[in-house]
Formats: structure tokens, sequence, C-alpha cells
């Protein structure tokens, strides 16, 4: 309810209806999204002239590389939000993949087939919470806690407590190297054509619209015809494959195929999602402000760290950072709704 | 002296001005009507007796004393209850604690006596005459049973002022009638009550006087008496109008749709009825009777256990709305809030959200086609919006349900089904919504109302079902209905020969 | 087709061309020697970096402590990348997985940058020296022996309670006690079983319990980790077992003595972790100053802990374990 | 359609939410104790009660605060901050009486609740971005206070040690707290107004500002009272555990979650009640220590967990879909 009348307290007094566009844009610009992709832009010229060995090439590689596990979940991870669901498990599959894995290759499968395999693991999971959620209608934040356990405890009874490492070293070497050598990481490629793919699906499709529609409002969704309940479905198996995909990317790039790989990494996703806008209560945010989010807090952590700031003082940063992003601008449109009744007021009395 | 006044009050929702210098007196012991449009301006008007919003200027006084509530909590304190235009129920929460809330009965432990608070609601139910058990949860009531709960939320608080913002517009006229006799008993002894309705015939049965808003601005304050409902529309609209339109006669064509035995435990048994291009058929009954679920299960939204539905002559996948809707059917359904509009959504996204894939190129969407689409039937239905990108939550009552109407229409059905389509429309668009469905019939399409409205399921169905308990009572072609055969058919008697 | 495992030639490790040693070389000052442990703010690590600090203040160097708050290797890979581009002369790594901070570390060597384990060796080829608190099979032996003790003459049922699961010390430290129990002098031990408490503290206690109630005639807790004997001990020590039932391992002395002088614990064992990151700083300077390069038998000095030759693999090992009992624990302060 | 409802109390026991986890639970337990009988030792009682004192007092205030629609996740950080605070004090003044350790928990834990009910209330930011910021502040102004410091049990003054194991009248301490806890709590939210506009709120949250109710009082009373029992549960924590460091707490948010959510409480607000949310704390230690006793593999621990916690979701969902069911049938007019 707050956010009804918060939006209509950011249209400008002066403008008439006609200047629809000039307003439109203009509440853009002070969207939340908007603000933090500014501030991302910000943090990162800032960073380039005053942190020692920031604006390096190879340190951009180890930062791409450093978001590519949130950034890749981030993006079903937005989509599953904004219907207004969640999905805990993440990591875990995560984990569950790095596992299943090592456990193949030690069975002496090649890694061509291992790694759709992989894709094709995580995506089964995906299944499970999704049949979970809308076949069985349960919550998805208790399903996904349970699976979260789940997957990862299934982890370990895969590979227990070994740690397989001997993958082959092209594959090893190309999630970790650039292109032909030079400035740009190879993962860089697969970030941008993911991203692009779920960008457009999310905002130009009607698969898109139906996303935010249920998340507002499911029943009424329902009502126009929208399958809810498979949408969503579809929406886990997704991010389950896209995190089984991580999980391969990350047990080639630390070459190492373990249970415990990625644990706690779901926190880190939703924390950056709600970083880039999108609202925990679904029906809104976008995906250009949720990879400003992860661009943002990987950055801040990258310059903050070469600076030798302490490990805990960047949890206080991230910290606040996610707190102040929403504050903020709540906090001026507040300050503007009293500026305009005063305004109001004095044209009144005089 | 008033108990209550609004003196020269206005208020603004960023470039709308909803209410612009409005005064009036409210007296103890009188019953006094606000009328309006759609979107004059009456929601806001309550929403600032009521504490919800600040009038940006101007002030409110309470038996002579200016006042500034803060929020909802001071204008109760003042005595001032409030029945909303839309339902506020806690759903999770049983009927009688819906309604006790705030000021529970106590044990000497300052415990909540549950058993007291119970007690209570029977009693309140009991001079309502509603049949509702006090320890349901509120979750699940009809649209009609909410504003019942609301009713009583209201009247239990032995207000000095109530204020009732379309309570009606759900009811049928029995419901209507028991909530009269309080009402006025209420005003008997002495109580403020300030009603607000799109039914003249209730305005004229229950309140003295009437203040009357075209714009945001008052136009006038007056007996009820001195002034004809034609007056009244005038000064309302600034034009002369017709309230109702008759349907045209139309040569029914081919049947459209088929419903055979449908059934659904516990809701509804064994209903049959046919619509044909061109008809109009109206699905009338007491609330509560069943029609709602009916013509959802038969468009797809709720699942039934038995029974066929055929539109074309082809058998419907069951539950399937998108199946329904690919056959050329769609819903208006009756609570726009939950099921008809995304509220967060802005208005062109919901009139294009059931054609988006239509609206679609190559996949995908692109804003103009969607906007276009928006325009034209917001402009078709005279929506009083400011601009189209605007949340469809910002309009008021009766233009979100001008949305709603836009949203389906836009889909070119060949035939619609239409809960309550005039539910808290002002009666310029209630004509105008008529002569829509009338002469939509004209061309061939095929359309089932559900209302709970007399004079509005005579002056437009060809046909008539009438449910009862969940079951087909009756069938009227247009000559055999009467106020009196509908009736009588609804609660059971038999229809005197 | 495809690559597999057996197809799979793995020729990417750095290997670097080492130099030759000159052991005539001074040894440089203002060093930059960056110790990164498993994890930070952990008593047993701190208590390790503390004393290579004390060794990179004698060596006139600039220290540095870096780490993550979780023992994970991928939090550590950021931070080895960190001190890459901070052009460290030397880093002190404590892995949290053997192959995960590989190619990292190749890269921090091909920058030429010492890298040093300590605590928990990385995969060797990726590494230029690994310092071993003591043997493999030294601890293996000792804990095998000082369980053997605490059970008594008659022997019994033994419980081991470790770490994590794939906790590589603990393991391989495991694994030499089962071989040891086997040979005929501990014929009357009987290990019932491995349980892990992740160096959970709390996750520890339960399990302790767990292995009472599983096992009601449990003689001994064998806990080759800090976290796990002072959680058993805790726990024993607030139980009706206390007194029926032992507990001993490696252990932090302060963490420990509450316990051996209510009785809980007699015995215990560890090596002075100080001395460990010691070591290591001295070794990382030796090597930043071209005295040594890593190869087998080669000599340095590590101040006050004196002289210390490289073994197989470029190991360095500090020497036996110090067994702690309520005679000489108080002289003890980590 | 029926107007009178039926109160038979056998009939509500069979229609109550808990009715699937209470069901739960005892396959559970009947399940274990036939394999091993000393699963219903006292000890073992006592150690599971114990073992869920703690986290039934830290699910009473999640299970409020969830039930108004929010949710805290800062819990295990407040827990942290609040058992660092407590033992430091304890450790510096050990004169304290064990009473100045509880209210200092409760106060800190206070504050921290506060602040994030302020900032949902005031600052309109959503509870769980909200709890989600300060769960990393917190629980890094822990760290950097304590850096890798630690207080050990030698460190902490007897009586404060000797609290969690005390008993009036048999009753271990802790266990008495978390059952006043869970009891005043349970009431308060059945049977006073307050408890039942948290409910309102949760149910409706639009609804309950029209009905006037003091949302922002209620609001931040609610997150008060869930940072300040996060509090009370840092002291009892730190008087079972003796040893405390910044990580203490660490993760505890989602078991909290998860036996609030497992105990019956809507995610999204409005129903759901204390008392099951307790016994969902209940069910998961038990899961936790009948794993132990069973003794199943380690590695598949976990996995049952998981397993377990869903299937104690889908008991609940089915005991729900039954109650729905018969409120169906009792309004069914054909
Ligand atoms: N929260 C809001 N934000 C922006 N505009 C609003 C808001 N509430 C009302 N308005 C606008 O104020 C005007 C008056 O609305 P109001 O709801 O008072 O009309 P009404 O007379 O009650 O109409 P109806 O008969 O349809 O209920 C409308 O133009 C509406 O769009
Ligand atoms: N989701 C639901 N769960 C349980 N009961 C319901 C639900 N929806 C409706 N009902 C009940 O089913 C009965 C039939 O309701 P329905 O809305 O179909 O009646 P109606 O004839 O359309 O009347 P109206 O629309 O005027 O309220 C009502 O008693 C209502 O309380
Ligand atoms: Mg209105
Ligand atoms: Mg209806």
């Amino acid at each position: 309810m707050s956010d009804t009348l918060q939006k209509s307290s950011d249209i400008d007094l002066d403008k008439r209806p006609e200047n629809g566009r000039a307003t439109a844009i203009k509440s853009r610009l002070t969207s939340w999204d908007s603000i933090i992709l500014v501030l991302t832009v910000l943090v990162l010229i800032v960073a380039s002239f005053s942190v020692e060995n920031f604006g390096t090439s190879r340190n951009f590689t180890f930062m791409v590389l450093d978001l590519l596990p949130i950034i890749l979940i981030a993006l079903p991870m937005t989509m599953i939000i904004v219907t207004g669901e969640i999905d805990l498990s993440v990591a875990s599959t995560l984990g569950l993949t790095s596992s299943m894995m090592g456990w193949l290759w030690n069975q002496g499968l090649s890694i061509e087939t291992i790694i759709p395999l992989c894709v094709v693991i995580g995506a089964i999971c995906g299944v499970v919470n999704g049949f979970l959620i809308t076949g069985l209608g349960l919550p998805s934040l208790a399903v996904t806690i349970g699976t979260l356990a789940l997957y990862r405890g299934l982890a370990f009874v895969v590979l227990g407590d070994g740690a397989v490492a001997d993958f082959p070293w092209n594959y090893t070497g190309w999630v970790t190297g650039t292109i032909g050598g030079g400035a740009v990481p190879n993962v860089l490629i697969l970030i941008v054509v993911l991203a692009l793919i779920f960008g457009i699906v999310q905002h130009a499709t009607p698969f898109g619209r139906s996303l935010y529609a249920i998340g507002a409002n499911a029943q009424a969704a329902h009502f126009s015809g929208i399958r809810v309940a498979r949408t969503k479905f579809w929406l886990y198996v997704v991010s389950g494959a896209v995190a089984g995909l991580v999980g391969v990317l990350w047990t080639l790039r630390y070459s190492s195929a373990r249970a415990d790989n990625g644990s706690g990494l779901e926190l880190a996703v939703v924390a950056a999602v709600l970083l880039g806008g999108v609202s925990i209560f679904g029906g809104k945010g976008s995906l250009p402000g949720v990879l400003a989010g992860v661009v943002l807090l990987t950055a801040l952590q990258n310059a903050l760290r070469l600076e030798d700031v302490s490990g805990q003082a960047l949890n206080i940063v991230t910290g606040s950072l996610l707190v102040l992003s929403v504050l903020l601008p709540n906090i001026t449109t507040a300050v503007r709704g009293n500026y305009h009744r005063r305004r109001l007021r004095q044209a009144a009395s005089r | 002296m008033a108990r209550l006044e609004v003196h020269d009050v206005s208020k603004s929702f960023g470039a709308v001005a909803a209410v612009q210098g409005v005064s009036f007196p409210l007296y103890p012991g009188e019953a006094h009507a606000l009328v309006g449009e759609n979107g004059a301006g009456k929601s806001t008007i309550v929403k600032m007796l009521a504490g919800v919003h600040r009038p940006d200027t101007g002030t409110l006084r309470v038996d002579g004393a200016d006042v500034d509530f803060a929020g909802p909590a001071d204008a109760k304190a003042a005595g001032i209850a409030v029945i909303y235009q839309e339902p506020t129920l806690f759903p999770d929460l049983s009927v009688a604690e819906n309604i006790a809330m705030g000021n529970q009965p106590l044990t000497k432990l300052r415990q909540i006596d549950r058993k007291e608070m119970h007690a209570n609601a029977e009693r309140l139910f009991r001079r309502l005459g509603v049949p509702l058990d006090p320890t349901r949860p509120a979750r699940g009531l009809s649209i009609a049973d909410q504003q019942l709960v609301e009713i009583a939320k209201a009247l239990s608080s032995e207000a000095r002022v109530l204020i009732m913002d379309e309570p009606t517009a759900a009811l049928s006229a029995v419901e209507v009638e028991r909530l009269f006799a309080v009402v006025r008993s209420l005003r008997d002894e002495g109580a403020a009550i300030m009603f607000i309705s799109h039914r003249f015939e209730e305005i004229t049965a229950l309140c003295e006087r009437v203040t009357i808003m075209r714009d945001g601005k008052h136009v006038a304050t007056e007996m009820v008496a001195d002034l004809s409902v034609d007056d009244m529309i005038r000064r309302m609209v600034g034009r002369d109008l017709s309230a109702l339109f008759p349907k045209q006669d139309v040569e029914p064509g081919a049947v459209v749709l088929e419903v055979e035995g449908l059934s659904r435990e516990g809701v509804f048994k064994d209903i049959s009825f046919s619509v044909r291009a061109g008809e109009i058929v109206a699905l009338a009954g007491l609330v509560g009777a069943g029609r709602s679920e009916v013509m959802q299960a038969v468009f797809g939204v709720d699942p039934y256990d038995s029974g066929v539905v055929k539109v074309h002559g082809r058998r419907l996948k069951k539950g399937e709305p998108r199946a329904a809707m690919a056959a050329g059917m769609a819903l208006v359904p009756e609570d726009r809030r939950q099921q008809g509009l995304v509220m967060d959504l802005s208005i062109e996204r919901n009139v294009t959200l059931p054609r988006a894939r239509k609206l679609a190129r190559l996949g995908l969407l692109f804003g103009g086609s969607e906007r276009a689409a928006a325009e034209t039937w917001t402009r078709k239905l005279q929506t009083k919006l400011g601009r189209l990108s605007d949340a469809v939550g910002t309009l008021s009552g009766g233009n979100q349900q001008k949305v709603v109407l836009a949203k389906w229409l836009a889909t070119g059905p060949k035939l619609l089904i239409v809960d309550e389509p005039t539910r808290g429309i002002d009666v310029g668009t209630k004509a105008e919504v008529h002569r829509l469905m009338s002469s939509l019939a004209a061309d061939g399409l095929a359309v089932v109302m559900v209302s709970s409205e007399l004079p509005e399921v005579l002056g437009m169905a060809d046909r008539i079902v009438v449910l009862r308990e969940g079951r087909v009572a009756a069938q009227l072609t247009r000559a055999e209905a009467t106020e009196e055969s509908v009736m009588y058919a609804a609660m059971g008697q038999e229809v005197a020969a | 087709g495809g690559t597999t495992k057996d197809s799979n030639t793995n020729s990417g490790s750095g290997t670097q061309a080492s130099a030759a040693a000159d052991p005539n070389a001074a040894v440089k000052e203002g060093l930059k020697i960056a110790f990164l442990p498993k994890q930070l703010n952990n008593p047993y690590s701190d208590v390790e970096t503390g004393g290579g600090k004390v060794a990179v203040d004698e060596l006139k160097g600039e220290y540095k402590l870096v780490g993550p708050n979780d023992a994970s290797a991928s939090s550590q890979v950021s931070y080895i990348n960190t001190l890459i581009q901070q052009q460290q002369d030397v880093i002190v790594v404590a892995a949290n997985d053997p192959n995960a901070v590989c190619p990292s570390l190749n890269q921090a060597r091909a920058a030429k940058i010492k890298v040093i384990t300590f605590d928990s060796d990385a995969s060797k080829d990726c590494r230029d020296a690994f310092i071993n608190q003591a043997t493999t099979e030294g601890i293996g032996q000792s804990l095998a022996k000082m369980a053997l003790e605490q059970a008594g003459s008659d022997g019994g049922e033994i419980a081991v309670l470790s770490a994590t699961p794939n906790a590589t010390n603990q393991n391989s430290w495991i694994e030499v006690m089962k071989t040891e129990l086997k040979k005929p002098e501990y014929a009357k031990l009987k290990l019932v079983k491995v349980a892990y408490g992740n160096d959970d503290d709390q996750k520890s206690f339960q399990e302790a319990q767990g292995l009472l109630q599983s096992y009601p005639n449990l003689k001994v807790i064998v806990a080759p980790t800090t976290v796990g004997i002072a959680a058993g001990a805790r726990y024993i020590s607030s139980s009706s077992y206390k007194g029926k039932v032992a507990v001993t391992g490696l252990g932090l002395p302060n963490q420990m003595r509450e316990y051996v002088k209510d009785g809980t614990v007699t015995k215990f064992a560890l090596w002075n972790p100080a001395d460990i990151g010691y070591l290591a700083a001295f070794a990382g300077a030796a090597m930043a100053s071209g005295q040594i390069t890593g190869a087998e038998g080669e000599k340095f000095k590590a101040g006050k802990l004196g002289e210390y030759t490289i073994g197989k693999d470029g190991e360095i090992v500090l020497g036996p374990p110090t067994e702690f009992t309520k005679d000489n624990i108080d002289q003890f302060n980590f | 359609m029926t107007t009178l409802s039926l109160h038979a109390p056998a009939k509500n026991l069979l229609k109550t939410r808990e009715l699937g986890i209470v069901l739960a639970l005892a396959l559970l337990i009947a399940y274990t104790a036939i394999d091993n009988p000393r699963f219903l030792s006292g000890q073992s009682i006592r150690d599971n009660l114990l073992n869920t004192a703690i986290l039934a007092v830290m699910a009473t205030g999640q299970a409020v605060v969830v039930i108004t629609r929010n949710i805290d996740l800062s819990v295990g950080s407040v827990l942290g901050i609040s058992a660092f605070t407590v033992a430091t004090m304890m450790s510096a003044n050990p004169g304290l009486p064990m009473i100045v350790a509880l209210l200092a928990g409760l106060a800190v834990g206070a504050v921290a609740g506060l602040v994030n009910g302020v900032l949902v209330r005031f600052g309109k930011v959503p509870a769980l971005v909200v709890t989600l910021g300060t769960l990393y502040i917190y629980r890094g102004i822990t760290y950097s206070w304590a850096g890798g410091s630690q207080v050990n049990a030698d460190e902490l003054p007897r009586h404060f040690l000797t609290f969690a194991n005390d008993n009036l009248l048999g009753i271990p301490w802790l266990v008495l707290i978390a059952l006043i806890v869970v009891g005043t709590g349970s009431l308060m939210m059945r049977n006073y107004r307050v408890g039942r506009e948290l409910y309102a709120m949760g149910s409706s949250p639009a609804a309950a500002e029209l009905a006037g109710i003091k949302v922002a009082r209620n609001l931040l009373g609610a997150f008060v009272l869930s940072g300040a029992l996060a509090g009370l549960a840092g002291v009892l924590y730190a008087a079972r555990f003796g040893t405390v460091d910044a990580a203490a707490g660490n993760g505890m948010e989602l078991n909290v979650v998860a036996a609030v959510v497992v105990g019956g409480v809507a995610v999204f607000g409005g129903s759901g009640s204390v008392w099951g949310a307790a016994l969902g704390a209940l069910l998961l230690t038990v899961i936790g220590s009948a794993l132990a006793v069973l003794d199943i593999n380690q590695f598949w621990q976990q996995a049952i967990v998981g397993a377990l916690i869903i299937l104690a979701i889908c008991a609940d969902r089915l005991v729900a879909v039954r109650i729905a069911r018969s409120l169906r049938k009792r309004d069914a007019h054909v």
C-alpha cells in the first residue's frame, strides 16, 4: 500500500498529464535501479583512480571471475523473486553438481558428457523444488530451506570427504583465462550472452510480463489466463539448471570438485538481487538493476580488499549498502512529499 | 450543531486534484447521501474523514471543534466508523475476531473473552439476518459476505458517525433492506450517517439529504425530497441521461455456449444452460447462490467435478482458462481487486495482460503496441485516468471496473461472461456499459451476465437463469420475468401463477 | 571420444625453472610477507600467525595478515588474487583446499611471489615449501598411544571426534592411527566410530553427546582437532559421564586448562603453533632472498628455532608435538 | 449452513495446525527409541531439551515477527554479539550475579531489534532486506570488536557456567527459561489484544492500518522482542557452551527460520503459533540427535535432515488442507 502512495507522490506537481513522457523519464531516473546503476559506475570510476592496482586488466579478470557465480544465479533468481517466490537451494544445487561432476569424472566419463549431464542434474534439483512448490502448493521459502539441506547433504553422500582435482587443463584454463590472452575474460562472453537472453525474456516478452503479474497478484494473473503454477515450475527448473552450470564453472575455476563448494552463496545472491531493486514481495524490479547490484558489491569488495580493509569491515559495508540502497530513495521521496505538501499549504494561504 | 463538518477541504494526488474546496455538514440523526460520478472524489472524502488521508488544505470539525487526524486510530477514537468501498478484512482471523478487532471483550485478567466475542458477533449477524458462522476464517468469504462482515464491524463499534462507501454494491435487495432497517434504527438513536451509492432508489429510500459532487467539486447539498432522481443525475453528470438502456432485440444465432450437468461438490450441482450468439443470458439469484462459482468453473479458473462445457459444440478442457480464451471466451470477474486487476501494474499492462502473446512480434513485445491497444479501449469506455503508465491502483473504484472491462473487451471475445459488470459504476457509465453490451450482442456476441441488480437483469437479459443454493431454480424468458417471479425463484417459493 | 580422466594429461601446473640456490645470500630487509590462514579469528591460527608476526619483525620485513571469515577455498582465492595485485614478496598460506587454491598460487608464483604453505598443504606443484607441524606418522602414532594410556590396560571402545569429513590433515592422521591400532599392543582397543563435528563448537558438542548415547561403553574420545577436543571435554565435564569417559587428542592449552584441572582430561598433545608461523616466515624470507629454492637437502637458519633442512617434496618438519598434562600446562600460554 | 461451531476439544485437537508436526515428532522418537532405547534415557532427554532450549527461545521471537508478515534474519548475529558482550562482561567482573548477565543480554538484543524495527517501519525497508543487512552488520561489529579473541570456559565465573546445568525442581534452568518464554509468548499471541493485533497486521497490513491498530508500536515491539530473545539466547549459549568467539551463532538464522516454518507458521504472516514454532525447534533438534544416535553415516545426515524438514512441511500442509476441507463441508449448501 505504501508503495502505491509513494508512487503517486513521485509525480511532479507542475507537470500536467500531457507531459507524460517527460515525467516518466524523470521518475525512471530517480527509480531505485537507476540509482544503483549510477552508483555502480561512480564506484568503478572512483576506484580506478584512487585504488592502486584496481584498474589493471588482471584485476578486471579477477573481478569478473568473482562475480561469475553470483551474477549467473541471480539471473533466474530475479525472475523467481519477481513472481514472489524464492529459491534458497541454489548454492546447494551448485554443490551437488560439483560433487556429481567429480564422481562422474572418476567414473571415467568424458568431460564433454559430464558438463551437459551436470546441467541436467541441476535442472532435476529444480524439478523437485518446482514440484514441491507448485505441485503440492508448499511455501517456497520453507521448501528451499529443506532442499538447501537435502542437496548439500546429497553432495556429501556422493563425494564424501574427498575432492576431485584432475580436471583437464584446457577446460580449467578456459574458465580462468582471457580471450586470446588479452584483457577480456572468456567467461565474460558467457555472462553477456546469458544476461542478454534473460534480460530480453524478462523485459520484452509476454512471458516476462506474466512474471510481474504473477508476483503482484497471482489470482488476477490466473484469471487472465496465465498458467501461474506452470510458469513458476519452469522458473525453478531453469534456476536449477543455471545453478548446475555454475557448479560446473565453479569446479573448473577452482579445479576442485567438492561437496562444500559454494556454501552460503544463496544469501549473497539474494542480497545482490535485493540490492538491485527487486521487491522481495514480488511484482517489482529490473534485471539491469540486479546486474548493477552484483557489480557494485563485487567492485566495492575488491577495491576495499586492495585497500587492506578487513573481511569483517567488508561485512559491515555490504550490510549497510543493502539497507541504505532501499532507505535512501525512501527518505528522498518522503522529504519531497513533505515539501510538496508545504507548498500546497502556502499556495492555499496566499 | 453539526456532528461532523467538512470545511473547504482539498486533496490532490500528484497531478490529480481529487477533491477541491468541498464543504458540507453532517447532523446527528440524519442520513446524508454523497453522490457523484466515478472519480468524483467521494471515497477520497471518506478517507479523509477516516484519517487515512490528511487534507492538503481545509479542516475537518467534530462537534464544532477543528480536528487533525494523524491516522485511522484518531478518527475511530472520535467515534467515526467507516465501511470502506473495498472490504478490508483479515483473511486469517475468524469472522468474529474481524468484527471485534480493537475492542474485544476482555476477562478480568485482560485476556480476550472469546465466548463473549462470538456471542456478540452472532447477535450482530442475527440483527442483519446473515447466516454466517462467527468462528470461520474470513478467507474464502464471497465479496458479499465480506461486505456484510464489514457492516457488522462498523455497527459493532456503536459509533456516533457511520460512514458507508458503497456498502450495497455487492448486495442483493434482501440484504440491502435488512441493512437499511439497522441503519435507520441507528439514525433514530442519534447517529449521523453518511451513505454513498450509485443506486438512486436506495438514496431516496434511506436518506434525507444529499450532497452532489462533480469532478472533485461540491455542486449542491439539498433535501432529497426536493429533488427528483433526474435532477440529481443532471447535476451530477451535467447533462440528461436515461438511467437504464434496454437491450435491443436481436435474432439469436447459433448456440455458442453449452453447459451440461456441471457439478462441484459443496458449491453447485447439475447446472445446465446454453447461450446463443446475440443473446444476453442473465444469471440471477441471492448472494452466495453460486453464480460466480459456476461461471468461474465454466471459464476454467476453478475446477469442477463433473459435467461438460462446450463452446461452439467443442468440448472445453477443464481448469484451463487459456483454453477458454482460445475458444473466444472472456470473463470479467466480480472482485476486481483480487481477480480482475494487478493493482501495482500500470493501466496499459493490465489492459494488455490477456493479449500480450497476440501483441508480441517475433515473441517480443514493444511498448508502443501495448499502449495503442490500451488507449483505444480505455477511451471507448470513457475511463478517467491520468497516464496509461500509472498504476491501476490509483484509479477510483468505478474507473478500475472500466479497466477490467477494457481488458477483456480488447481480446475481441465471442462469448463474454460478466460478473457484476456495473458494480460501483456510476449511472452515466452504467448506461454506457449497457449500450455497449447491447451493441456487442447485436454484432453476434453471446453474453452471460451475473448480476445482483434486478433492474439491470430485467432490462438487459433475453433469458434469465435463476440459481438457488447451487442449483438451477428456474429458467425464465424475458416475457416471463418480472421482479416477483425472479425473486420467488431465487428464494425458493413457487412462482405465483 | 572426449576428454576423460584417463586420457587427460595435465600440463598446466606452473613449474618454475628453479634458479640455483645461493646459501650465502644475505636475507633481504623490507620483504613483504603476507599470511593467509584458513580463516581469520580462529584462535589456533591467530597463535600461528602471531608467531609469524614476531618472525617478520625480527626480519625487518612488512607483515600483513589477511583472510576470509569462513574457511572456504573460494574466498581464499579472492585474497590470493588481491595479494598478487599488491605484489607481495612471500605468501604464507594454509590451504583450505589443496587444489582449489592452486591456479591462483601458480599465478602468484608466476608473478615472482614465493609461496609457503603451513598448517594444511596445497598440492605440491603449486607451492615452494610446506611447513609441516609434525610428521603425519608422528601425530597418528601419538594419538593411538594416548588413547591406549587413557583406556588403561583393559582397553575398550574408543571413538574419534574429528573436524570436517574432508579435512586433509585430520584424515591422514586418522589413517595412520587406524594402521597403528592393528598392531598387537593395541589389540584391546576397539575404534567404534569416527564422528565429525565440522570444527563447529555446537555440532562437535552434539556429536559428543551422540557418541555416548550410541556407545554406552565408550572409554575414550580422541579428538584430533582443537575445536572438537574442547567441545568434547566440555560436554563430558558437565555430564554424568565425567570420570568414566576420557577425552584426549590435539588441543590448545588455554582452552583445555579448565578441563585438565577438573580432571576430565589428563593428557593431550600439540606442537607450538606460534613456532609454525615463525618458521614459515623465515623459510619464506630465505627463499625470497635466494638462500634456498625448496629443493631437498637445502639448509637455512630460522632465528631462535635454529637450523632446518628441507626434506622430500619441499617439506620442512617443525618437530615432535608437546604433550600437556596437569603438571606442565601452566607453563604454556597459547 | 450451520451457524453453531462445534467446541468438542477432541475435534479441535484434530484440527490444530500443529498436529502434523506432533505426529512427525512422535514417529521419529518412536523409531529411534526402538532402535536404541537409551534415546529415552534421562540424560538423553535432558540433552535434547537443553539443546532445544536456545533454539526455542529464538523461535518464539521469530514466530512473532513472521506472524506480522516480516522476518528477522539477524538473530544469529544478535546472538553472537550478545553472547560475546555478556561473556566479556562476566569474565571481567566475575562477581556479577546471573540475573545481571541475563538482563544485559536482553538489553543488547533489544537494542539490535529496535534498530531493525525502526528501519522496517520508519525507513519503509522490507524486513528481509533490513535484517539481511543487519545480519552482516551485527556480525561485522562482533568480528571487529572480538577479532580472534575468545572467551574460554576457564575465564568465566563458576556460577555462570553451572547455570546451564543447575536445576530447579529437577528442571534445568535453561529449559525452564525456554518454557517460560514459549508459554508467555503463546499466551500473549493467543489471548491478548496485542497478540491478535499482530496476527491482524500479518494477515492484511493495509487493513490493519485502516482498523486503527497501532501498527508502528506493535511492529517495533515484535522486532524488539525477537532481538531481546535472541540476546537472551546469547546468554544461554555462553553459559551452556562456555567458549565464545565472534562466530557464535553463525548461520543460526536459517535454523531458527526453519524451526518456525516447520512449526507451521505461515511465511506470509497471519497464521501459525508460537508453540508450533517451539515444536518445530524441538523437532529439528531431535532430528539432529536421533541421526547421531541411529549411527547413520555422517555423509547421509544432512541429506536426511533436509528430507525430514520437507516431510514435516508436507505433513503440515496435509493438516491444513484437511482443515480447509472440513470448513468447506460445513459451508456446503448442496
Ligand atoms: N491513492 C491515490 N493516488 C492517486 N490518485 C488517486 C488516489 N486515490 C484516488 N485518486 C484519484 O482521485 C480521484 C477521486 O477518486 P475517488 O476514489 O475519491 O472517487 P470516487 O468518487 O470514490 O469514485 P467511485 O464512484 O468510482 O468510487 C480519481 O481521479 C482517482 O484516480
Ligand atoms: N474460495 C472460497 N472458499 C470457500 N468458500 C467460498 C469461496 N468462494 C466462495 N465461497 C462460498 O461459496 C458460496 C457461493 O459464492 P458465489 O460467490 O459463487 O455466490 P454468488 O451467487 O456469485 O453471489 P455473489 O457473487 O453475489 O456473492 C458463498 O457462500 C461463498 O461464501
Ligand atoms: Mg469510491
Ligand atoms: Mg458473485
